[in-house]
């Protein structure tokens, strides 16, 4: 037998109105994007939100070698998140697993909405998600990094999709769940839109909601969409700006 | 494989939702012909066929003593798999489950867990130590659209149908008595409707050839209670907030409706 | 320490004449053929022999993408024999085991006399067998469905293949093994034949039997495939008829 | 990969036959020249090398200390594995065992499983917890023809020239002694031949050549009181009854023959 | 894949080389800019994020407790793992590590063990039955040549880095007690240099450019006392005595400057 | 709780200035090799080096059939090392591990320098090293072996590769490590040279050496190889004199 003896810091945190990590209902944690952080990839990203840390890599538009992968009139648009064996408590073996095969391919629906596939016949854009450190939330992170990266890598887009989650914890409905909120919570549901149009390009819900709660939630992930849409364009700005 | 749909018939199907039609003369809100059996697999603890339309699959329940996971000693554990079989469709490959069978054991998986079907609490055998794992797998023989629905539907029925061994301790050594069978016990009856978007329409338990050429799609897991325990957009193109909404609400009576197929527990 | 209290229905049946089932020697376990039980497969067919429950699928003839696989001048037939994981006691895992890479093989050579595969070069016919209960006997009951799917897909053929086993149980020489006769007996020869010619395509043999014992077995599931061959007519005209 | 062989070859080796010949001046029911050597691999705890003809097997056994299969719990374990080398022929490839390498590895597995070569019951070191599992690696090294015979042969032979060590429980503890090697217990000593089909006729131990262009095979495994314990036809056309019935009347003959080139055990 | 350089490119770099230049202007031993921080990775137990010039490798370490080799019952336990990501080139692709990547992290790993950089000894828990294993697993997020130096350097950083909890027994149970974090017992800092061969002479610290133009590769493991802990060749050309031995000489000067971006332990 | 009692004949061999196995310092282990050894390959060899036991085959010049490992100017050299599962004490599992591939990798790296690849563009060569029994030095024995079955091929060389470990064991600098000074002693580095010019096509090395250990151990291998290189050429003389 082994007894773990935990050091858990935030266990002490949890109050009534302001969440365990001192936020309020509606506030994002803070969210650090950065442009163009890789010599080789043709465009890249990197973002913190909170404690995740993600490393996107764009290549392409370019040749596409797997023929039953083709499309003749537009490209296919290929993504593969992936943790780092070291991103999370406990070591995740390195390789996909259901959970990433998942993610990668909403992750391919959330962005391609967005993207002029049809300029690109027969080719692929690759994006390629790193999670480096994960705190909850890393699918929204990957793709809010993504649509930069892309950005980044010049292929042209209709607009920069972005990605944010809400929720529920503690019978409360709330902006961008944090580890714990989303372990310990009861709903958390990822949403990706078009800024300019608002429109949803990513929409899953996992928990309990009452059609109130769904619909508070999700204006509340259209607005953290929308203020983290601004550290996206500040990312891009400064990056070519 | 990439299957490629003649723009004509994309135009054909789109026009028709246009004008309120769909091509097999459904109305927006109306499934296929829905059949749904169980009991079919006598090895397995707890089987189901369902059919909805051509779409057609098998699920078998198989509970297995196993331990706990370290972080949820005190609850059972339920294991989604599905297959897309080669038998199924022309395009699908034998091998190992790709994104698309992927994608339909986890929504499945995740709306049977977040609405809390199944009591994995009764599921415990000694706790923190050995727990009954019920593997639930989806056999898809046919694919002829809209197989979460379907998924979801056959996997709810396949579990009311499920019968456990009883087991008890006698001198620290778990008696498994196969003379006693005892009913898994389902506590919640949640099931999902899956929209496809196309013309701009939402229409209900899109068939293959809808889905083919539909803008987007969009599945609601309802429980009983009307609340919503699950949802998964999918398709390369956008919905409207207000079409999320509508899909839910429309979703809340369908779900009603499709409950009626399930058998008693 | 794990007890297990079964409840076993079959262990009171063992008389002396009769089988542990009730059959005579020379008896097939009850059997039905349905063809053309499938919307997108080509061909199809549902067979129950006793408990086993079996379904197969054909594709095809059709273009074989991997090249080489492909012969010049005929088509390839290509078998997937496959057991659900509910299709027996306990749980199968999924995907392909040295049993199943065996039958898939020796299924194919059982059923390739019989099609004109000449008049399909460089191309490919795709048998796939789903084997969603078990009870002794599957891989004959594949082969007999099989060719009855391969007929509902109008795959030219000389003849309709049939299978059958026969072997020996509680010292007697038996048709049609059970699972629990399999288990429990000492020999299982599965064989399968056209039935015009009379002309045998699989045989195997695990277990012991002297040459004479051998005839009596081959005699005996001779005579099993006439009888299910029977039934395989019916299922198809039963289609077309 | 798919090997086209010419019909010109094809038919002088059938006409050969159809004239009572074959192509290397073999009678038909005649084996290519047979070696056997056991003990080549001082590290193996059996290990034999044969040639039957160019074909060339190294087969090695591992004794390991594990647990019984749990409905089989007083035997002891036999594992039965083949590789065809990448470097046996051309077409070989590297990678997880082919339907070819299966076939082999199994049909070799039941022909001294079912004749019951090795007196498993003598494996049990602590009945339902701790038995020897026996390891039979067979690595073909060069293919020209016949796998089937020579792993057979060869498997017998290593599995006669192993050696594992003594076993004894001591408080509770096992002892496994390395400086007591006893011999497996090899009770039986089964075989098989097999013939292929060419231009209507059989003949035995088909060469490369042979095996390419023939009907059909069949292989019969021959116990030592002539009894049959295993039978495995291959290849895309059928046989007759009186083929198969005369196939064993044959082998029953030449398993004797073949049996001198085992060692004593 | 292949990737083909223009002969044009080739014959530039090495004419510049013979002429005692190098395409980005540094001299033949000198590196690129190196960066090393520490401590990036609050969820690893240890971290390092490396450059040398656009070169760039994250790596962490992760401790699991669990059972020694049997054949080392007396020691701990480190495996290094690498990954050349897809991101890092636009000719890596997803999947089980190739033989570059295996060959990074073993040629890693044989530097890092045969120095004897961490002190396995003390990472017993109880002897012959737990011990800590120490996963060291690098991410190689961009690819612009000389990964093996980035990988041994970054390593070594993050061992050093790494804080494991303290373990003690009470009652014959092992607590982990993770309010007491200690550091890893890193006893010696080997590190590693290579050389590119190119028109006949050394430079070190390869640049991309530089690797896919070059002859030959020499990397050398230096300890602190400038003896000698991994070697290894690589290209497909070979190498002279004379360069081999002036590669190690080179290498015991140039790891004393490396050393310096260590940090402290 | 299992014990294991050992019967370790060489641990009572070791004494002062001679090794474990009696042999000199810069003393070989008995070594024979044998070329054309197997019917299908188009060369082989075989070699025993003390107890190692290890067969090689070539195939080639032949055609490449994966596209995106071709070479347009030149011929790619693809080594394969495997052992046999009952090479080693323990059984080894069958199929390739990190060990083995990076062992394929240093080997093709070590013979292509011999070998004219330039006048086979597009094409292959493969070389198949199976090692038949492990004791010590077997990537280095395989290397040794691999010429030889190169030559037996026919393939254009410029030289006969050959390769050979000297180490440090017992405090000692000794050519050819056997497995227990291997496993027990402080170094092992194998090398490979080209005979005729001196020039190294492998060298790695394990373990700790001082820059003076590290050049007699260098010239102790060499030479060693340049013992070896002559059974090389005796293997392909008696073969072809």
């Amino acid at each position: 037998m082994i007894t773990i003896i935990t050091n858990n810091e935030l266990s002490t945190g949890i109050e009534t109105s302001k969440r365990a990590d001192g936020r309020a209902f509606d506030e994002l944690r803070p969210i650090k994007i950065e442009a163009g952080v890789l010599k080789r990839a043709d465009g890249s990203a990197y973002l913190e939100l909170g404690g995740n840390k993600i490393l996107v890599a764009v290549y392409g538009p370019r040749e596409l070698h797997i023929r039953r992968l083709m499309q003749p009139n537009r490209a296919v648009l290929r993504c593969r998140y992936n943790m780092a064996p070291f991103s999370v408590d406990g070591r995740k073996r390195p390789g996909p697993d259901r959970r990433s095969v998942e993610i990668s391919k909403i992750t391919s629906e959330a962005l391609s909405p967005a993207v002029f596939l049809e300029k690109f016949p027969r080719s692929t854009i690759d994006v390629f998600i790193e999670v480096l450190e994960a705190e909850g939330g890393t699918r929204c992170a990957g793709i809010t990094a993504a649509s930069v990266a892309l950005a980044d890598a010049g292929v042209p887009m209709r607009d920069i999709i972005v990605s944010c989650a809400a929720g529920k914890a503690d019978g409360q409905v709330v902006l961008d769940l944090s580890e714990t909120e989303d372990k310990e919570g009861e709903a958390d549901m990822p949403i990706a839109i078009m800024p300019r149009t608002g429109e949803i390009t990513l929409l899953q819900s996992d928990g309990h909601l009452t059609s109130e709660e769904f619909e508070k939630a999700l204006d509340l992930a259209i607005n953290g969409c929308k203020k983290i849409s601004e550290e996206q364009k500040k990312a891009i700005l400064s990056r070519y700006g | 494989m990439v299957t490629i749909i003649p723009e004509i018939i994309r135009e054909s199907i789109t026009n028709l939702v246009k004008n309120g039609e769909r091509s097999d003369g459904r109305a927006f809100y109306e499934y296929r012909g829905i059949s749904l059996e169980t009991g079919v697999i006598e090895k397995a603890e707890g089987s189901a066929r369902v059919k909805i339309g051509n779409t057609q699959i098998m699920i078998g329940t198989k509970p297995q003593i196993g331990e706990p996971f370290p972080d949820t000693p005190n609850v059972g554990v339920l294991m989604t798999n599905s297959e897309l079989l080669p038998m199924a469709a022309p395009d699908f490959e034998p091998g190992p489950p790709d994104e698309r069978s992927v994608e339909l054991s986890r929504v499945t998986d995740r709306c049977i867990r977040e609405a809390g079907v199944v009591d994995l609490d009764k599921l415990v055998i000694i706790e923190g130590e050995k727990v009954w794992m019920i593997f639930l797998d989806l056999h898809v023989l046919d694919y002829d659209g809209n197989l979460i629905d379907a998924a979801v539907l056959g996997s709810i029925a396949a579990l009311i149908n499920t019968k456990i061994p009883e087991t008890r301790i006698e001198d620290g050594e778990i008696i498994v008595d196969h003379e006693k069978m005892i009913s898994l016990p389902v506590k919640e009856k949640a099931l999902m409707t899956t929209f496809a978007k196309i013309g701009g329409e939402l229409i209900v338990d899109p068939s293959l050839e809808e889905e083919q050429i539909m803008d987007a799609r969009i599945s609601i897991g309802i429980r009983e209670d009307g609340s919503i325990c699950a949802m998964q957009k999918g398709g390369a193109n956008p919905l409207t907030k207000e079409e999320v909404i509508m899909a839910i609400s429309k979703s809340q009576e369908i779900t009603k409706e499709l409950r009626e197929h399930l058998p008693k527990n």
